[in-house]
C-alpha cells in the first residue's frame, strides 16, 4: 500500500527551502506526500488529514520560532476529535541564540508526538509510527 | 476580512486607521522632522565610498526594543532597523497582540502596528541614526501607514520580493497592487519635499538565488516604483559567495538603474550579507560577516546588512549583533584598499549577468503594464524563483554552483534565456546528469557551501 | 653582583639554581613529556599554509596567570604565552618578588623565576596548546633554566633583539655570550631529541624599523643560534604597515635562511602585528589586527603574535586578547584566498630586501665570530637600530615612510650600504632637506601612521 | 643663560621613543637636556641633578606600569635631602587598559609635582615651573 503523509509549515511561517527538500527527500523513500507548504494554519492540516485519512503522520516544520504560538490550538483542536494522527515536529522552535530544553518541554505539553533535530531522522521515525499504529497502539515518543 | 478605509490613497484597515493622526499632520511631521534621515545617510555614504552597516533587530516588547536599538548604537551603524514579527508581517494583528501580552519574548520581531506610532517614534528618538522597518508583508500598507505617521523615512518591500519569499498564497496581483499604493504615497511625499528611501530585497528566497533573477525582479519592482514617484531606492542584492559574481552584481545595480531608470533618481546599490544557511562555527562566522563587508565595498556597496555569528542558531543576542556590524564594518576599514580583483572577470560577469536580466525584464516591460507583466511572467514561468514559498511562483528553475562557487541555473525552466545564455550555464553546470537521490544531494551541498567542520559558535 | 654557578652548562644565580631539579631529571621530563610541543604546532602550521595565532599575556598573579590562559584557549590560538613583567626580564628578581608580595596586579607580566618551575608546570598542564616564555632580557640564563624546568618548549630572545630594545647598558659581547649559552643548551637538547622553538625577536625597538635592519638582525643571531645546535627558529618580523614591504619581508625570511642556515634546521617565518604606536579608535585598531592576519598569511607566516584593541592604552584585558586572537585569525580564513597581491612588486621588493641585508650581514660575518662581529659593527655603526633603548647602538639611521607607507631610510648614517641601495632610498624619502623642528614632525607623522581620529576603544 | 632639565625613562622600563622625541623637542626649544635615557634608577636622576645643581626639573618618563613601583623610593631620596627639585612625571602610568584616578592619586602622594599627558605640554610646565622657582615657592601642581 502506498504511504502517505502530509507536510507542511507553521502557520506564521514562510520558510520553504526546507520544506521543499523533505518533500522530495520523502518522496525518493516513496511516500506520497501531501505538501500544505508554508504558512499553514492547524485547521488546514485538520481539513488534509480528513481528506487523506490515511496519512501516517502530520509532518511540520517551523523555523521562525513561533512554534508554541502557532501550534497552540493543537489541543483544542484534538478535544473536538480532530488531528488524532501522530504530529511530528522539527525546526527552530524558538526565538533566540541561546535555546532551553524548556522550550521542547512546552511544545510537548500541547501534544506534539515527535520532535525531531534532523530531517534524515523522518523516515526511521515514520517507520516507528507505522510499526507501532500496526501493533495496535502508539508509540510513545522517540 | 476587515472592514478597510482609505488613508492617504491606500487602503488600511479602519481599526488601523482610527489610530493615526491626519495625513496632513504625518507630512508636516515628516517635512519639519529635524531626525536624521535614511536617503541623506544613503548619499553620504555614497560620496565616501564606504557603505555604511546596517543590523536587522527587532523584540517584542518596547521597553526592550528601545534597550536593544542603544546597545547596537555604539558599534557604528549607519541606520538602524525595527525588524517586524511573522504575524504582522501576515497581518495576524491579533496574534501579534495576544503574543505580545502574553510573551512578548517569544515574537520574533518588534509588533509595530499593536505598539503603535507613538511609540515608533519614540524609537526614533531613542538614537542618533535612521531607523528602517524591515519585514516581509505582502501587503504592508496598515504597517506602513503607521511607519509614516512614526516618522521613519526607509521602508523595505515590494511587490514581488516581498511576497515569493514570504507567504503561500497571495497572488501578484494583489501585492503589486498593495505596493504601487505604498510607492504611490511616497510619490505625494516627495512631491512635499519628503524623500522616503524604498528598499528593494533582492533576497527573494535567499538560498542559491541566481543573481539575474534577484536583479530582473529588483528592477521591476523599482521601474513600477519610480512610475509612482518614488525618488529614493535601495536595490539589495544576497551575497552569493564568490566575489567576482557578487561585484559584478552590485556593481550591475547601478548599471541597470542608468539603463532601465531615470536619472533623477537615487539608486543605491545595497548587500545583504549571505542570506543562506549559516555557518555555525564562530571562526567561519565571522569571516563570513567580514568578507560581506568587504565584497560590499568592492561592489561599490552603499549600506550593507551585516549578519551575526548567532545567525546559524536563532535571532542573535545585542552582543552578537553589535559584533556584526562591526565585523561587516572591518570589511570596508581602508586599511584594505589594497585588495583588488581580476577586473576582466568581473566585467566579463557583469556583461554576461545584464545580458541575463535583460532577457528575464524587457518581455515584462513590452506590454507596459508592470504588474500585470510581472502576474503573468510568474504565471508562465517566465519569471520564477528556486524554493518559492509562494505557489505563485513555479520554482522550476534550479541553481547550482559552479567549479568557483558561483552561482548558476543547473535548470532555467521557463525562463526566456537565449541560447547562448543556456549554454553558458549548461556548460558551467555540467556535472552529468544526477540521479534523483545524487540530485538532493547535490543541492544540499551548494546550500551549506559555507559549513565547516569546527566548534559551534553558541 | 650574586654568585653565579652553573646549570646544564649555563651560569645561573646560586639561588636560582638552588631550586631546579637536576639537569637528567628536565631533560627526561621534556623528552617523555606528552604536552603539545611549539615545533610541532610551528610544522603543523607550515603544512597547512594558515598561520597560528599566538597573544602576549602575561599577569603577576599565578591563579590569575592560569585563568588568564583558559580564558584565551577558547578563542583559537595555536600557541599561548607567559609574558614576563619588566622586573624579571632585566633580573631584578627581588623587586619581581616584592611587587609580588604587595601589589602582583600593578606587575606587567608574570615573574616566572620568582612563581618557579613547579608553578610554570601548572601553566602547561593548563591548556591544550604549547606555551611560549616572551620576555626581554638581555641575559636570560636564570629565565631559560626555570622555563626548561617547568617544560616550556618555547623561548623568544636572543643577543641582539633582547639588547637593543629592552636596556640601557648591556655591552653586546654580554649579550651574546648570555644568549650563546642559551643556545648551547637548545643544541644539548637536540642531541636529546628535545627540539626546543627559539624565537628571534625582528621587532627591534618596534617603531619605524626598516625590514633590513629587522632581517639583518635576526639573521645574524639566526647563525649564531644555529652554530650552537638549535634546530627550530621561530624568525619574527614586525609589520610595518605596507602590505608590499611586508609580505616581502615575511617571504624573504625563507629565502635568506635557504641561503645562510643549513636545511636541518627549521625556520618559522612570525609576523608581529603593527607593534608602533596603535590607533585608539576600535574601527581601526580592529581593521588593523585583521590585516596583521592577512598579511601574515599572504606572506606564508607559520604564526602571527596578535595585537588587541586596547594596545593603545594598556595591558589588555582577556576579553580584548580573546577577540584579538579572533580578529588576527579572520585574516587567515580561507574566504580571504581570493585576495591576490601584485607579485611582480612583490619581487621587486624581496630583491632590493635581500641585497641590503646581505650588504648589513655580510661583512659581519667576514671574520667567523658572530658576537665579536655584532659588537664591532653596533659600535662602529654598521649595524644600527633607530630609537635604540641601548647606548650600544648609535641610533644614527633615521628611518621614514615614503609615499605607499613603506619604511625606508632617511639617513642610512654608517650603515655600509651601496650606492645603489642608497639612491634608491635616498630617491623614495626624497622630501625636501627638512628643517629640524618640521624633521621631529615628520618623524612623529611617520610613527602616528596609522592614527585616525575616531571615537575611543576603552 | 642656559636652561637646564634632566631627563629619563623610570628604573624598570626600556621604552625609548618618547625619550628620544622629547629630548629632541625640548633641545629645539632651547634646553640643554641631560638624557639618562631608559631604565634610570631614581638614584641616577639625583646623582645627576647633583652634578648638573642648576636643572631647572628632572623629566621623567613611565610607559610599562611601573611607574609607581619604580618611584617608590623618592619621599626617602627626599627625606635624605636628594632629588629637591621639581619631578615631572608622564606617560602610562598604571598597568591594564582600564584607568583609575586612583593610579594618579597614589603617584602625587610619593611627591611627584606634575603628571602630564601630553610631552607638548612640557615648555609651558618647564616656563611654569622657572616662574614659580623666580617667584621663590614652588608652584602647586598645575
Ligand atoms: C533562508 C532564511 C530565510 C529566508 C527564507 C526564504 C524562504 N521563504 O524559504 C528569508 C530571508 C525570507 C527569511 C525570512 C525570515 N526568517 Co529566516 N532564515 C533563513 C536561514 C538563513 C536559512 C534557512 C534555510 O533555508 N535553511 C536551509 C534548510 C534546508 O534548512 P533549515 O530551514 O535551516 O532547517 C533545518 C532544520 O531546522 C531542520 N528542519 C527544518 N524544517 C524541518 C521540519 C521537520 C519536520 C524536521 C524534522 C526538521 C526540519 O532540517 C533542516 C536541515 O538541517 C536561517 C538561518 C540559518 N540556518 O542559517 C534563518 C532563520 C531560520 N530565520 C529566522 C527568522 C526569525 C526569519 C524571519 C521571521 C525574520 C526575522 N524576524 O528575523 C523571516 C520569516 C518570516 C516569516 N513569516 O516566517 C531565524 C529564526 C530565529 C529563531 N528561531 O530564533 C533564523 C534562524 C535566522 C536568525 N538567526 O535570526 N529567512
Ligand atoms: C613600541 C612599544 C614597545 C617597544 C619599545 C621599544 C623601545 N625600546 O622603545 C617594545 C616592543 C620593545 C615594547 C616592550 C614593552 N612594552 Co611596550 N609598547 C610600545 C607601544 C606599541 C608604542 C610605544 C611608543 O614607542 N610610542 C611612541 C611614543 C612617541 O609615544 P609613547 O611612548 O606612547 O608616549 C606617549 C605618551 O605616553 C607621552 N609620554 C611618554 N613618555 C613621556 C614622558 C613625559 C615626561 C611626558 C610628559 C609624556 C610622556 O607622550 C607620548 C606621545 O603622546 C605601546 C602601545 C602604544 N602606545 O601603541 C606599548 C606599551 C607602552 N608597552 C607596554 C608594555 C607593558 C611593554 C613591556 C613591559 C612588555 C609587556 N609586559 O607587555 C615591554 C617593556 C619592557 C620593559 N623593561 O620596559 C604597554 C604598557 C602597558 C600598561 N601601562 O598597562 C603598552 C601600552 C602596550 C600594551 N597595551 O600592553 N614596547
Amino acid at each position: 500500500m502506498q504511504r502517505l503523509v502530509i507536510l507542511g509549515v507553521a502557520h506564521s511561517d514562510a520558510h520553504a527551502v526546507a520544506n521543499h527538500l523533505i518533500a522530495m527527500q520523502l518522496r525518493e523513500y516513496g511516500f506520497t506526500v501531501v505538501n500544505l507548504g508554508v504558512c499553514t494554519p492547524l485547521a488546514d492540516f485538520a481539513a488534509a488529514l480528513e481528506a487523506n485519512p490515511t496519512a501516517e503522520a502530520v509532518v511540520i516544520g517551523s523555523l521562525n520560532g513561533h512554534a508554541y504560538a502557532d501550534l497552540a490550538d493543537l489541543p483544542a483542536l484534538r478535544a473536538a476529535g480532530r488531528l488524532r494522527c501522530p504530529v511530528v515536529l522539527g525546526g527552530n522552535l524558538t526565538v533566540g541564540s541561546h535555546k532551553s530544553a524548556g522550550g521542547i518541554e512546552r511544545l510537548r505539553g500541547l501534544g506534539v508526538d515527535h520532535i525531531l533535530e534532523n530531517p534524515f531522522e523522518l523516515p526511521v521515525v515514520l517507520d516507528l509510527i507505522r510499526e507501532a499504529a500496526t501493533a495496535g497502539r502508539v508509540a510513545a515518543g522517540v | 476580512m476587515s472592514e478597510t478605509v482609505e488613508w492617504a490613497g491606500m487602503r488600511i484597515d479602519r481599526s488601523t486607521a482610527a489610530d493615526l493622526p491626519q495625513w496632513r499632520e504625518t507630512v508636516d511631521a515628516l517635512r519639519t522632522s529635524t531626525r536624521p534621515r535614511a536617503a541623506d545617510a544613503l548619499r553620504a555614504a555614497h560620496r565616501t565610498g564606504r557603505p555604511i552597516a546596517q543590523p536587522r533587530c527587532g523584540v517584542g516588547g518596547h521597553e526592550e526594543m528601545l534597550e536593544l536599538l542603544r546597545r547596537l548604537e555604539p558599534a557604528g551603524p549607519g541606520m538602524l532597523t525595527v525588524t517586524i514579527d511573522s504575524y504582522t508581517r501576515l497581518k495576524q494583528f491579533d496574534r501579534a497582540a495576544q503574543a505580545l501580552r502574553e510573551a512578548p519574548a517569544d515574537l520574533n520581531g518588534y509588533p509595530l502596528t499593536v505598539h503603535g506610532w507613538r511609540r515608533g517614534r519614540q524609537l526614533l528618538d531613542a538614537v542618533g541614526v535612521p531607523l528602517e522597518v524591515r519585514h516581509g508583508s505582502p501587503d504592508a500598507r496598515d504597517l506602513f501607514a503607521v511607519a509614516l505617521a512614526a516618522g521613519f523615512t526607509s521602508f523595505e518591500g515590494g511587490g514581488i520580493g516581498y511576497n515569493v519569499p514570504y507567504c503561500k498564497d497571495v497572488p501578484f496581483a494583489t501585492s503589486m497592487e498593495a505596493w504601487r499604493q505604498v510607492d504611490a504615497v511616497c510619490g505625494a511625499l516627495a512631491d512635499d519635499g519628503v524623500i522616503v528611501d524604498r528598499e528593494l530585497f533582492g533576497t527573494l528566497t535567499a538560498v542559491l538565488v541566481p543573481p539575474s533573477i534577484s536583479l530582473a525582479c529588483t528592477l521591476l519592482e523599482a521601474i513600477a516604483a519610480v512610475r509612482e514617484g518614488v525618488r529614493c531606492l535601495s536595490i539589495a542584492y544576497p551575497q552569493g559567495g564568490e566575489v567576482h559574481q557578487d561585484v559584478a552584481a552590485l556593481r550591475s545595480i547601478r548599471a541597470l538603474a542608468a539603463r532601465y531608470l531615470p536619472p533623477h533618481v537615487a539608486v543605491h546599490p545595497v548587500l545583504h550579507e549571505f542570506m543562506g544557511v549559516f555557518p555555525r562555527g564562530r571562526g567561519t562566522a565571522d569571516a563570513l560577516i567580514l568578507y560581506g563587508g568587504l565584497v560590499a565595498r568592492l561592489g561599490g556597496a552603499d549600506k550593507i546588512i551585516n549578519k551575526t555569528n548567532q545567525e546559524a542558531y536563532g535571532i542573535p543576542d545585542a552582543d552578537a549583533n553589535a559584533l556584526g556590524i562591526r565585523t561587516a564594518l572591518m570589511g570596508t576599514s581602508e586599511l584594505l584598499d589594497f585588495v583588488a580583483l581580476d577586473e576582466a572577470r568581473i566585467d566579463e560577469e557583469m556583461s554576461w549577468l545584464q545580458r541575463e536580466v535583460a532577457e528575464l525584464v524587457d518581455p515584462v516591460l513590452q506590454d507596459g503594464d508592470v504588474p500585470a507583466g510581472v502576474a503573468g511572467a510568474f504565471a508562465a514561468g517566465r519569471l520564477d524563483v528556486p524554493f518559492s514559498a509562494s505557489v505563485h511562483a513555479r520554482s522550476l528553475v534550479v541553481p547550482a554552483r559552479d567549479a568557483t562557487g558561483a552561482i548558476r541555473y543547473r535548470r532555467t525552466g521557463e525562463l526566456p534565456f537565449s541560447a547562448a545564455v543556456r549554454q553558458r550555464n549548461d556548460r558551467l553546470t555540467d556535472t552529468g546528469a544526477a540521479a534523483p537521490d545524487r540530485f538532493i544531494q547535490a543541492v544540499t551541498a551548494d546550500i551549506n557551501y559555507f559549513l565547516r567542520d569546527e566548534p559551534a559558535s553558541v
